[in-house]
């Protein structure tokens, strides 16, 4: 056990490496970069003195130095202009949008991030699996082929538009203020019960929009996962055993339908984060999405790179969980079954 | 009707429909049986007869497209209790509910697959005692640990914790039968509880339910294709035959005098280890085609002197992980030392139970696997030749001459190439030939199987089982082979499909002076086509010998287990339980001296008389 | 608005003062100050010292009345939107705090300064007002300035790009001299007319720094093991780049700089809403004696720009103007009598709203020869259909015509407008044929290679007015049998392929200043900046003094620049408004930049209550330095229930 | 019939008669082939697959519906009311034109009435009236603007023209006049060929190194599977994101336009490939296939006869599901003004120019890009699920 993690841990390791050169690369694929971008707007515009403090920069991180030094200085085996500094030694670098180190900016907003996703999370299951079960147990009834219908529906209807209606409709008819996870109000604001229902109330959009077409994908997987299950021998022995219906069903075939989406639970993040990107986007929600994409617009690449690494390494890290849990709920895996 | 009191389970007058793409197709009509209390009643018949829809029936676990279309089923559970008509319950209702799994419990064939791999046994056996007799869950341990005991499961404490996939074959089959009776059914329902394992096993659990029935006076309903295990099982017989009851009544009537032309049939199409000599199965329905397999114009070559196929000395290692989190591998050791060799014109019967090396040994027959030591020789009439030395035009020739048929005769056949192209795509790999002969060649084939040649424009897809299997052996035909390899040719097929599949090949063999190297787990059928028979088992050869002598005088332990275990459709010639009870037979190091094997002690084979091959140890004989 | 005008001109030449206006220097004494309510209760607590120690001893007063507006009542709080968090830099544009400043009628009078004494545009002397604090309560004196001067422009290690070029005159830095603690004073040997203009232009370049806090910083005066751990503390190499990162004068993302604003960032705003309040210290009061600014705190909420609209038209917008644009009006005006807010809708002061742009200066050599021939950029100017442009973009409130100055400057001239601009497609076709295109299949001319004359108009992507603008005119010129095909581009593509002559033509907005006054720099319109993308080699030359680009080497061209010299050398206004008119007049000829409608709307979203914005004026980034020159300081709430600040 | 008493039985069960059925048997009635539909049989795995697939009637529908979708493609130009660049000056912001049969209680036949705006200053709108005294039939089959077909030669031949004289924007027109539906119309070529191009390339991709993981496997498997999972576990956006970037900017739309199209089939591959993989794998372990390596058929033949065509149907269908999401894929793009922009006209780029708050209480028929958007990528998955359903006839 613990030699497979420590194996596991050993490829995590080398894929993340990987992983991080790619994103390196892609970051840098873009002509130009943010600084030199910069520059030539603020000259455009007359602010030679802030062009001089981006020319700055521009040595203090190294981006006059070759792109495979860059990386190397970013990941932190190399010698940046400050020495050793990168991730390795738990610098993630500085965001030139933001003039602030990359933690300070991405910090408030992780969490949000993982809220959001979570709500989302929640809401695709449980929304999703009662519905597939029906429409598994129900097959090829008007039942199916309606949930089966709106479940499309949902991943038909570009997200980004969707939620503008609805953000319009939620506003007019409930008075929700148009944007962010809050009202703005609470922005500076302490916890208090107020902001939470607040924060509730702004959660709902984003939810429901980004949860539908997950909603979608996810019923139709579990649906003919169960199908398989349903048609297994060990299903007709709980029948056989009198097991009441729904409790055979839960406990057995579902059970059995739960695993490939215990074995996907570290793919769906980068999903998720795709997915909210738009979403967050249109709805002005302070999560990384957002963040992420005005990033790479703007070649913010300490920024944008560290973003696709959290998701990398959460993803990895989601994998390896996955595969623990899967281990810990089917003990074939646990147990090597041939 | 018994004389003193109701049966336990009546059932008259049954239908059950099956729906599929809006047309109804009647899948039991007017089936009508009882079940005496504390007796056995077999449900003969071969696949699609009807005899599982029949015990679903009983305990309402139809699937969805089927419906009950008539008839009852009545169940009385004590001779003064109330009888229920089981056809007019709820299936989910709380009554059925009580009665499955309570009153009436059920085994099936795959104990692998009946046992959900994710719960412990005991959690799964445990289950039908809390619900239908409530209790702690204490108490329902201590319980499944009584039955465990009682089946016969080594160390019930443990078993309660393991996992399905844990246990063996019969284990978990014995789990399965625990389940079964830890509330104590008045019905037991067994559909082909035996089917899938292997012959010594399938004798031991036939003698425990057997004991546990009586013991507890249950009455078993028991569901099988094998007349052997009737013979050995039944009081009473039920026949079955497309859906419907052809012949029933006690099992000295139905075994001594089977009326109804089917049973007939049935019962001569079953090989039996006291056939006279050159005595031909009967097949329900014979092939026609011996005259053109006679009049055949297919062209052999020159014959060779000795062996066709000679084998010294394979091995092979199989290296395997043993779980996910260990990084240990396991070695398995698939064959050792296997020394065969398969004359011109004969058939080398290869037995063996589940796992013995058989068809690994086919395999690097075919070079499909390549031995770690030893060497495969071939002769075309050329001399012998190592197969594995084999290149480019060598190969392909090999590849020509020696042929193989699957057990799986739905996998064996693409299904997306019509027969036609089935036929003739091994000719041509191999010939360069017109259409025109191609076609003149396919025809020949299909018929020769018989077929009609008007088939060949069909796909797969519109085949049964044995037709399909037909057409494998007209494609493995179809280049004129010296050696035909059958792994396990008729293990997926009705015996009375056997029999005609078990004919054809025997007609072609005289025909075509082919050899064959027939690989199969059942003695029987290896008697009835094999001129010399190699036993097998845990990758060694123990015993070969020409089947005549192997039969009369079968000296290795293994092999005499073997022999014992086969349930003959004779009612004179009962189960030996008694040789079967040890268990041991089937590992090599509990043999009794001199063929215990193990602790890598060297083994040979040794001839104890003419032809007559048996392993045994070399340092005990050394030291004798 | 001209008659202004005229007295500044005055106000600009040589030798003049720049001086408080009269009312300023009235005695402070007849003036009651009165505490803001905001601070009263601090001041009563002995933290804050009252408004009298505050102030200078000679505040900027603010007369109201006579600029027609009304005194207001101190107090409240006023939302507004920013698109991100970096937008907090455009409070120095709208706050618009200045050493000198334009009034709302493009005035240029002192602010920070309590007088400025310019001789001939060489010899700058520049009086502070005795007494004016840092927002922190320190004070601002000339040691500020030359901390500026002396330690960070003249530092190899801040300024590694040495003196800026705004402060150079014939390539020459001036001499600095701190004549006592509240004035200083610049001298150049020649004229340096853009030090003025500098100081007022909406991004100010900021010449005083507040020394005492940055001292701390800087490797000359900051103890080194302090100054090392502080280096450490933030990861960088050295104590310039903290230095750096410590002076964002101009970004406002330091909230513990010290700032002369009329309102400072509260520190530890989370990033969804920036806190500024009202700073103690500011500088100016109104004749009432109360300090301004009168609005307590500015909210700025960061939402996504997309939203601004449905942010208002919710009425979650107390006060909006940036990230607004025309085609928000329908839905803002829509919002306006639900949520309790008007929308002001101004004139963008821009030359034209979407200008052509053929590059003289391309690579390829026929375009190039083509792009040179007057006859062609008139023949395209006179093809386009101004009035339906204007009737399809801006409801037909636009003005047609060229890319040059607005009436509203004194400078305008309506010639400069109409030359070449009028709708005429069979002198454009007369013209064209002229050049010698003529017409092949399917009636597209053909260039003197043989190629149709296709013509690539690329465009920066993030502009939909282009490319709309660029559709209507691809049916105008398809009349006179030219092919135009848009190509939206990236901005920083588009520019670095300017850069390089691979455009043959860009559609780009038209003049960013185009309500000049003669002592704003005419740079737009010389061939001296490479962002002009009428000549971007001819621009690289002059300023890469000659390493990179071509020289100017077309005759008309070449008076543009000489007029732009002389500008540069001019001591009076009449010598600058000479050399505009010559420019104008130059441009209005030869069509180098294709101008085609001006005067978009600017939507204003102002809550009921808030007083003192004016309901129409122009509105730009310079010289109007966005709302800057508006004085949004003296904004009020004139109703009593929104003053009370909303509790958070 | 004979009842032989068990000796064994239990005393009180008394013995059961032996019972024989009467009814004739005949063995041969009963084979099997005997008389059943030799249709069926000779029916090769497409036809009974097409069979399969016509029994799943929603996906029959959808199948239709695209089919009259992709068949309108290649004349957009006829089927159009309009040509793309259209401007109609004085209708800016026209709400759509509802079409009438009945006139004052008379049947005229489909009409339209016309209506003009006046530009009501107060609130920046264009206020649309309709007269109704004058009804404007529509005209079929009819000569109507011209257009350039596929740039090849001028004609003015339309399905559906407006009125003599008069409008028909029966989706209403946008802020330059030009009419909705015509642009709805001329976008789908943009945004229905997206799809197919991409597949195209993804299944090429997913083929390709699916093949070689699944049919080498070994190291070059594992090297394919890494290559997958680190793909998918960067979100896929930012990847397009940063590919449509890096796209070389001096690319002709048209350019561009593949360019997205092949980043879309880039960044999908690895699905398919693991389909290609898992179907290989499963495929290799059927008899048929180890007899044709036992028969000495060569690799191209085992692949090319055996092992093609027999997932090749069930790989169709599963690439039938991506094409809703590379259609999504390319709005999503075009939203956020990274795929294709003006001039081109595709959906993506229509939705991107209506997505803001005016459309949505102003100008709602601008969203109506959204329906054809819908309607696609529900049918798409529709049909794909009924492939997949009927991809296996012989289930």
């Amino acid at each position: 056990m613990i030699a497979y993690i420590a194996r596991r841990l050993l490829t995590m390791a080398g894929t993340l490496l990987i992983i991080s050169a790619l994103v390196f690369v892609i970051i840098k694929l873009p002509p130009g970069d943010f600084l030199t971008n910069q520059i030539a707007e603020l000259r455009s515009q007359g602010g030679e003195a802030a062009a001089t403090k981006a020319a700055f920069l521009i040595k203090q991180y190294g981006l006059d130095l070759p792109v495979w030094k860059q990386y190397l200085v970013w990941i932190g085996v190399w010698p940046g202009p400050n020495g050793f500094s990168g991730l390795l030694q738990g610098d993630w670098g500085w965001s030139f949008e933001f003039d602030r180190p990359v933690n300070e900016v991405v910090g408030d907003t992780l969490w949000l991030t993982l809220l959001v996703n979570i709500a989302v999370l929640i809401f695709v299951h449980v929304v999703s699996i009662p519905i597939a079960i029906f429409s598994a147990v129900r097959q090829y009834s008007w039942g199916d082929y309606l949930a089966t219908f709106i479940g499309y529906i949902g991943l038909a209807m570009p997200n980004f538009l969707l939620a503008l209606i609805l953000l319009y409709y939620t506003n007019r008819w409930f008075g929700i203020s148009i944007g962010g996870l809050y009202d703005p109000q609470y922005a500076n604001a302490p916890w208090s019960w107020n902001k939470v229902v607040s924060l509730g109330q702004h959660l709902i959009v984003p939810t429901l929009v980004i949860g539908l077409s997950g909603t979608a994908a996810m019923i139709r997987r579990m649906r003919a996962n169960l199908l398989d299950e349903l048609s297994k021998q060990y299903y007709v022995t709980a029948k056989a055993k009198g097991v009441p219906p729904t409790k055979a069903l839960l406990k057995y075939p579902f059970r059995m339908a739960l695993n490939p989406f215990v074995a996907d639970i570290g793919n769906i993040l980068p999903h998720l984060v795709s997915g909210s990107i738009l979403v967050s986007l249109v709805l002005s929600l302070p999560t990384v999405g957002p963040i992420l994409l005005g990033a790479l617009r703007s070649q913010d690449q300490f920024l944008a790179a560290f973003i696709l690494m959290f998701v990398a390494i959460l993803t990895v890290i989601g994998m390896l969980i996955s595969d623990l849990l899967l281990a810990w709920l089917d003990p074939r895996i646990r147990l090597g079954a041939r | 009707m018994g004389v003193s009191g109701p049966a336990l389970l009546a059932v008259s007058d049954l239908a059950v429909n099956f729906a599929s793409h809006g047309t109804t197709t009647r899948a039991l009509d007017g089936v009508s049986f009882t079940i005496p209390r504390g007796r056995t009643v077999a449900l003969v018949g071969e696949s699609g007869s009807g005899k599982s829809v029949t015990a679903q029936a009983i305990l309402r676990i139809l699937p969805k497209a089927a419906t009950i279309a008539g008839g009852s089923i009545v169940f009385q559970e004590t001779q003064d209790g109330e009888a229920v008509d089981i056809t007019r319950l709820d299936p989910s209702g709380r009554q059925m509910l009580g009665l499955r799994g309570g009153s009436i419990a059920m085994i099936f064939q795959e104990p692998m697959s009946s046992l959900s791999p994710l719960h412990t046994v005991g959690d799964q056996v445990t289950e039908a005692y809390l619900l239908h007799k409530g209790g702690s869950r204490a108490e329902a341990r201590r319980a499944a640990e009584a039955v465990f005991a009682r089946v016969g499961l080594p160390d019930p404490a443990r078993v309660f914790v393991t996992y399905p996939f844990e246990l063996s074959g019969g284990m978990r089959q014995r789990a399965m039968i625990a389940m079964a009776l830890i509330c104590q059914p008045a019905l037991l329902i067994a559909d082909e509880p035996t089917t899938a394992l292997d012959v010594t096993t399938q004798a031991q659990i036939l003698e425990l339910i057997k004991d546990l029935q009586a013991e507890t006076g249950m009455s078993v309903l028991l569901i099988t294709h094998d007349l052997g295990v009737v013979a050995n099982m039944a009081d009473e017989v039920v026949v079955m035959y497309r859906g419907r009851i052809v012949e029933s009544g006690e099992r000295e009537a139905i075994f001594r005098d089977p009326q109804h032309a089917y049973l007939k049939a049935l019962m001569r199409a079953v090989p039996r280890f006291d056939m006279e000599p050159g005595e031909r199965l009967t097949p329900l329905r014979e092939i026609a085609t011996a005259d053109l397999i006679a009049a055949a114009p297919i062209t052999v070559g020159p014959t060779p002197k000795g062996p066709v196929l000679d084998v010294t000395g394979i091995s092979k290692v199989f290296t395997l992980r043993a779980g996910w989190f260990s990084g240990n591998l396991r070695q398995v050791r698939a064959v050792s030392d296997v020394n065969l060799t398969l004359m011109p014109g004969t058939t080398l019967g290869l037995v063996g139970e589940s796992g013995c090396g058989k068809t690994t040994v086919s395999k690097m027959i075919m070079r499909a696997l390549k031995p770690d030591e030893g060497r495969i020789r071939f002769d075309d009439g050329t001399g012998l030749r190592d197969v594995q030395s084999l290149e480019g035009e060598d190969l392909l020739r090999y590849r020509r001459a020696v042929q193989f048929i699957f057990q799986d005769p739905f996998s064996s056949l693409n299904p997306r190439m019509t027969v036609y192209q089935l036929l003739t795509e091994p000719l041509r790999i191999h010939e360069q030939i017109s259409e025109a002969e191609k076609f003149a060649k396919a025809k020949m084939l299909i018929e020769m199987v018989g077929l009609d040649k008007r088939h060949l424009r069909r796909y797969p897809h519109s085949f049964s089982g044995g037709q399909r299997q037909r057409l494998g052996i007209a494609r493995a035909l179809a280049l004129s082979p010296k050696v035909l390899l059958c792994d396990e040719p008729v293990s997926a097929l009705d015996v009375s499909v056997q029999a005609q599949i078990l004919n054809l090949l025997k007609d072609l063999q005289a025909a075509l002076g082919l050899s064959y190297l027939f690989v199969s787990h059942n003695l029987a059928v290896v008697d009835y086509i094999a001129d010399t028979i190699a036993v097998m088992c845990r990758g060694h050869i123990v015993e070969q010998a020409p089947k005549a002598l192997l039969f009369r005088n079968p000296v290795h332990p293994y092999t005499q287990a073997l022999l014992a275990a086969v349930p003959d459709p004779d009612l004179d010639h009962p189960l030996d339980f008694d040789t079967l009870r040890t268990g041991r037979f089937s590992d090599p190091t509990a043999w009794p001296h001199p063929f215990g094997l193990g602790n890598d002690r060297p083994s040979q084979m040794e001839e104890i008389e003419p032809d007559h091959w048996v392993r045994t140890t070399t340092s005990e004989r050394a030291a004798a | 608005m001209t008659r202004v005008l005229n007295r500044r001109e005055l106000l600009l030449q040589a030798g003049a003062t720049l001086a408080v206006l009269p009312l300023a220097t009235r005695a402070l004494a007849d003036i009651a100050l009165q505490e803001a309510p905001l601070f009263a209760e601090q001041v009563a607590a002995g933290k804050l010292p009252p408004i009298a120690q505050r102030l200078p001893k000679q505040p900027f007063v603010s007369d109201l009345a006579a600029n027609g507006r009304v005194i207001g009542k101190p107090g409240g709080s006023m939302t507004t939107l920013i698109a991100k968090l970096r937008d907090v830099r455009y409070l120095s544009a709208n706050a618009y705090t200045r050493l000198v400043g334009y009034t709302d009628k493009l005035v240029l009078r002192p602010d920070i300064l309590s007088a400025l004494d310019n001789e001939g545009n060489r010899v700058f002397t520049l009086r502070l007002r005795e007494g004016h604090r840092w927002s922190d309560g320190y004070p601002f004196t000339a040691e500020d300035f030359r901390y500026y001067w002396e330690d960070i422009v003249n530092n190899k290690q801040l300024s590694p790009a040495g003196v800026p070029t705004y402060m150079l005159a014939d390539g020459k830095p001036p001499t600095f001299e701190v004549l006592d603690e509240h004035t200083v004073r610049y001298t150049w040997a020649t004229p340096n007319p853009l030090f003025l203009p500098t100081m007022a232009a909406p991004q100010d370049p900021f010449i005083y720094r507040p020394a005492h806090f940055l001292r701390n910083y800087h490797g000359k005066y900051a103890d080194k093991d302090k100054l090392d751990q502080l280096v450490a503390k933030a990861k960088v190499r050295s104590w310039a780049p903290l230095h750096n990162r410590m002076d964002s004068m101009l970004e406002n993302s330091n909230p513990e700089l010290p700032t002369l604003f009329p309102w400072r960032a509260v520190p530890a705003s989370s990033g969804a809403r920036i806190v500024f309040e009202r700073n103690p210290y500011f500088h100016r009061i109104d004749t009432a004696g109360q300090q301004l600014p009168y609005v307590d705190q500015v909210l700025a909420d960061v939402a996504s720009a997309s939203l601004f609209a449905a942010k208002s038209n919710a009425g979650e917008v107390d006060f909006l103007a940036r990230g607004l644009v025309m085609n928000d009006i329908p839905v803002l005006k829509q919002g306006e009598g639900a949520q309790g807010y008007k929308t002001l809708l101004w004139r963008l002061a821009r030359g034209s709203e979407v200008a052509l742009y053929p590059n003289l200066t391309t690579v390829d050599p026929v375009w190039r020869q083509l792009n040179r021939d007057v006859r062609f950029r008139r023949a395209l100017s006179l093809a386009i259909d101004r009035h339906t442009i204007n009737n399809a973009l801006l409801f037909g409130l636009g003005q047609e015509g060229n890319n040059t100055v607005r009436e509203g400057s004194a400078l305008f001239e309506p010639s400069y407008r109409s030359k070449w601009a009028q709708h005429d497609s069979a002198a454009a076709a007369k013209l064209l044929d002229d050049v010698g295109l003529a017409k092949g299949s399917g009636g597209i001319r053909n260039l003197p290679d043989g190629r149709p004359a296709e013509i690539v108009v690329e465009v920066d992507g993030d502009t939909g007015l282009a490319v709309d603008t660029l559709e209507l005119i691809t049916e105008f010129w398809r009349e006179v049998g030219l092919k135009l095909f848009i190509k939206p581009q990236d901005r920083t593509i588009l520019r670095n392929r300017a850069y390089e002559g691979q455009t043959v033509m860009v559609a780009s907005q038209g003049l960013d200043n185009a309500i000049p006054t003669a002592g704003m720099v005419p740079g737009e319109l010389a061939p001296v900046h490479q962002d002009n993308l009428a000549w971007p080699r001819w621009g690289q030359y002059v300023e890469t003094k000659g390493t990179s680009g071509e020289p100017v080497d077309m005759p008309e061209a070449k008076k543009l620049l000489e007029a732009y010299t002389a500008w540069l050398r001019s001591t009076d206004s009449a010598q600058q408004a000479a050399a505009w008119h010559a420019m104008l007049a130059l441009h209005a000829d030869n069509q180098w930049i294709i101008g085609t409608v001006a005067g978009a709307l600017q939507p204003i979203v102002l809550r009921d209550g808030l007083a003192n914005l004016p309901a129409e004026a122009l509105y730009s980034w310079a010289p109007t330095s966005l709302l800057g020159i508006y004085r949004i300081d003296e904004i009020f709430w004139d109703r009593q229930d929104r003053r009370i600040a909303k509790a958070p | 019939m004979n009842v032989i008493t068990h000796t064994k039985a239990p005393a009180d069960a008394g013995s059961t008669p032996h019972f024989v059925d009467p009814r004739p048997f005949d063995p041969g009635a009963s084979e099997p082939m005997a008389n059943e539909d030799e249709r069926y049989w000779r029916a090769s795995a497409l036809t009974l697959i097409w069979w399969k697939f016509k029994r799943h009637r929603v996906a029959l529908a959808s199948a239709i519906v695209l089919l009259v979708f992709y068949a309108m493609l290649p004349f957009v130009e006829v089927v159009a009311p309009y040509p793309l660049t259209k401007r109609h000056g004085d209708f800016l912001y026209a709400p759509p034109q509802p079409v009438h049969l009945m006139h004052e209680g008379r049947f005229v036949g489909p009409f339209v009435y016309p209506y003009s705006f006046k530009f009501n200053l107060d609130t920046f709108t264009r206020d649309y009236e309709v007269d109704r005294s004058t009804p404007q039939p529509i005209r079929f089959f009819c000569k109507g603007d011209t257009y350039s077909f596929w740039g090849l030669f001028d004609a003015s031949f339309h399905l559906v023209c407006a009125p003599e004289g008069g409008t028909m924007f029966l989706a209403g027109t946008d802020r330059l006049g030009r009419d909705v539906l015509s642009r709805i119309i001329y976008g789908a070529r943009i945004s229905l060929t997206v799809g197919l191009l991409g597949i195209a390339v993804s299944f090429a991709l997913g083929l390709l190194f699916g093949g070689l993981a699944g049919y080498l496997g070994g190291w070059v498997d594992n090297v394919i599977q890494r290559v997958i999972e680190i793909l998918r576990s960067l979100p896929e956006l930012p990847l397009w994101l940063a590919l449509s970037a890096a796209l070389p900017a001096n690319w002709s739309p048209l350019l561009v336009f593949f360019g997205i199209t092949i980043i879309l089939g880039l960044l999908d591959w690895p699905g398919l490939a693991r389909a290609v993989r898992s179907k290989l794998l499963a495929l290799r372990e059927e008899d048929f296939v180890k007899a044709a390596e036992l028969m000495g058929a060569s690799r191209a033949r085992i692949i090319g006869k055996h092992l093609i065509p027999n997932f090749m149907s069930h790989l169709i269908a599963s690439a039938t599901l991506s094409i809703p999401s590379m259609i999504l894929g390319e709005t999503a793009l075009s939203f956020l003004g990274l795929g294709l922009r003006p001039p081109i006209t595709s959906w993506g780029v229509l939705l991107n120019e209506a997505q803001n708050l005016a459309s949505v209480n102003l100008y709602p028929w601008l969203l109506a890009p959204i329906a054809p958007v819908v309607i696609v990528v529900l049918a798409f998955n529709f049909m794909g699920d009924g492939l997949r359903d009927a991809a296996d006839p012989y289930h």
